[in-house]
């Protein structure tokens, strides 16, 4: 087990219902697509947020991932939808 | 990236802000430009708050802090590089924006001015597909419409400037 | 040309000035788009007075008064029929220009981004080669080096918009 | 013969020495390709002037045309070198 800082922005914050928490992961989660899976497991929020797993975006340490990536010895891994700005 | 093919001459100068205020266009681009001879060429592209059928009361855009900023200066300095660009800024707001506000400014110098264009046309289709902010709509009758959506003409224009 | 196609909605304003004192950059775009909020891009492009090797004093620019303003026009209409710009304003400046200053402004509006870029980009590749204006070159030793040639690169650029 | 103002820009205004003027055209002169032709012949400035015809540009009333245009009922015909603004 191991302990990382996760952040959600726009709807999945909205529908997880926190901004950011600190969670524990057992060594099973390996790459960020298996952070996803796990989160799922958290609860109903959590199931709704990561309905579409495809669509969800993944940041570790301020930079953008793919879904195969390992997260390694990430500090802080972000979760969102695809970006709107501009 | 950009380290590799850095051009010889002095670096050009990056700009990035992510704020909640309005910006000035015109000092934006004197600051870039000012007391040198060398810029042949500036483009400026701004981005308002569109609202279509007065229904929209604000945009609220939220972005991550840290990584808003990053990317954002990764894309300018990829593009500087890219175009031999003389310099870009880049600035883009967060918080509540009303109709017919500012919400992005991209600046791209060079001594030519198809550089110019192409630095700054890069810059957005980048920023609007990479730069970690998010729109969502409130309208007049109080209620959220919700998250603006991702366009897939979006992510085609990014793919247009993909290198084989 | 533009007749056939013309939007259903009120004209789109078109601005040209030909002058021989510099303009202020925010205050045209501010007048191109102020109290309206269908207006999602605004795309400009400033033309400076570039001095390569400290040799140049100043560039002299002549123009062909009446027909200059009368070509910018025809040019800015046909980029807002084209690309169905919300706005297009075209300065150009005539007479001495030191180093460092500004010779010409076109600014485009837009609903989305890409019309804009590509209605500024029009504009200007048609300007520099259907406008009458010509510059020519003056040392800081006192003499004139000559009248600046046309660049082909300039007609190529403008052959990219022809449609078959 | 008929009278028409012609009007010269950048360098064909400097080697012909002077930025306007009214000419009487021989009614031979029919094209923008035989005004040039025909201005050719009043002199060294206008030879100098004149000489690279492929890169003289027409304005008839202030409307760019090709050399083959017909000059019709002109009132103002400009001659000029290719343009270098913006």
């Amino acid at each position: 087990m191991r302990e990382v800082r996760l952040v959600y922005f726009a709807w999945v914050r909205e529908r997880i219902g926190v901004g950011d928490e600190i969670v524990s992961l057992p060594d099973t989660v390996v790459t960020a697509g298996d952070l996803i899976a796990f989160l799922k497991t958290r609860g109903e929020d959590y199931a709704a947020a990561l309905e579409h797993e495809n669509v969800i975006r993944v940041a570790i340490d301020q930079e953008h991932v793919e879904h195969d990536e390992p997260l390694g010895a990430a500090r802080e891994i972000a979760l969102f939808p695809p970006m709107t700005g501009g | 990236m950009a380290s590799d093919s850095a051009p010889l001459s002095a670096p050009a100068p990056v700009t990035v802000r992510v704020q909640a205020e309005d910006f000035d266009t015109a000092a934006e681009i004197e600051s870039l430009s000012a007391g040198r001879t060398d810029i042949g060429a500036v483009v400026t592209f701004s981005g308002l708050c569109r609202e279509e059928k007065g229904v929209l009361s604000a945009l609220e855009l939220e972005h991550y802090p840290g990584m808003a900023e990053a990317e954002i200066r990764r894309i300018c300095e990829e593009a500087i590089t890219r175009f031999d660009l003389q310099g870009a800024t880049a600035i883009h707001r967060f918080g509540r924006i009303d109709p017919g506000a500012r919400i992005v400014l991209v600046i791209a110098a060079s001594t030519h001015r198809q550089a110019a264009f192409d630095g700054a046309s890069f810059i957005m289709d980048y920023l609007k597909t990479a730069a970690p902010f998010w729109k969502k709509e409130h309208l007049k009758d109080g209620t959220a419409r919700g998250w603006v959506s991702a366009q897939d003409a979006d992510d085609t224009a990014r793919e247009r400037w993909a290198r084989g």
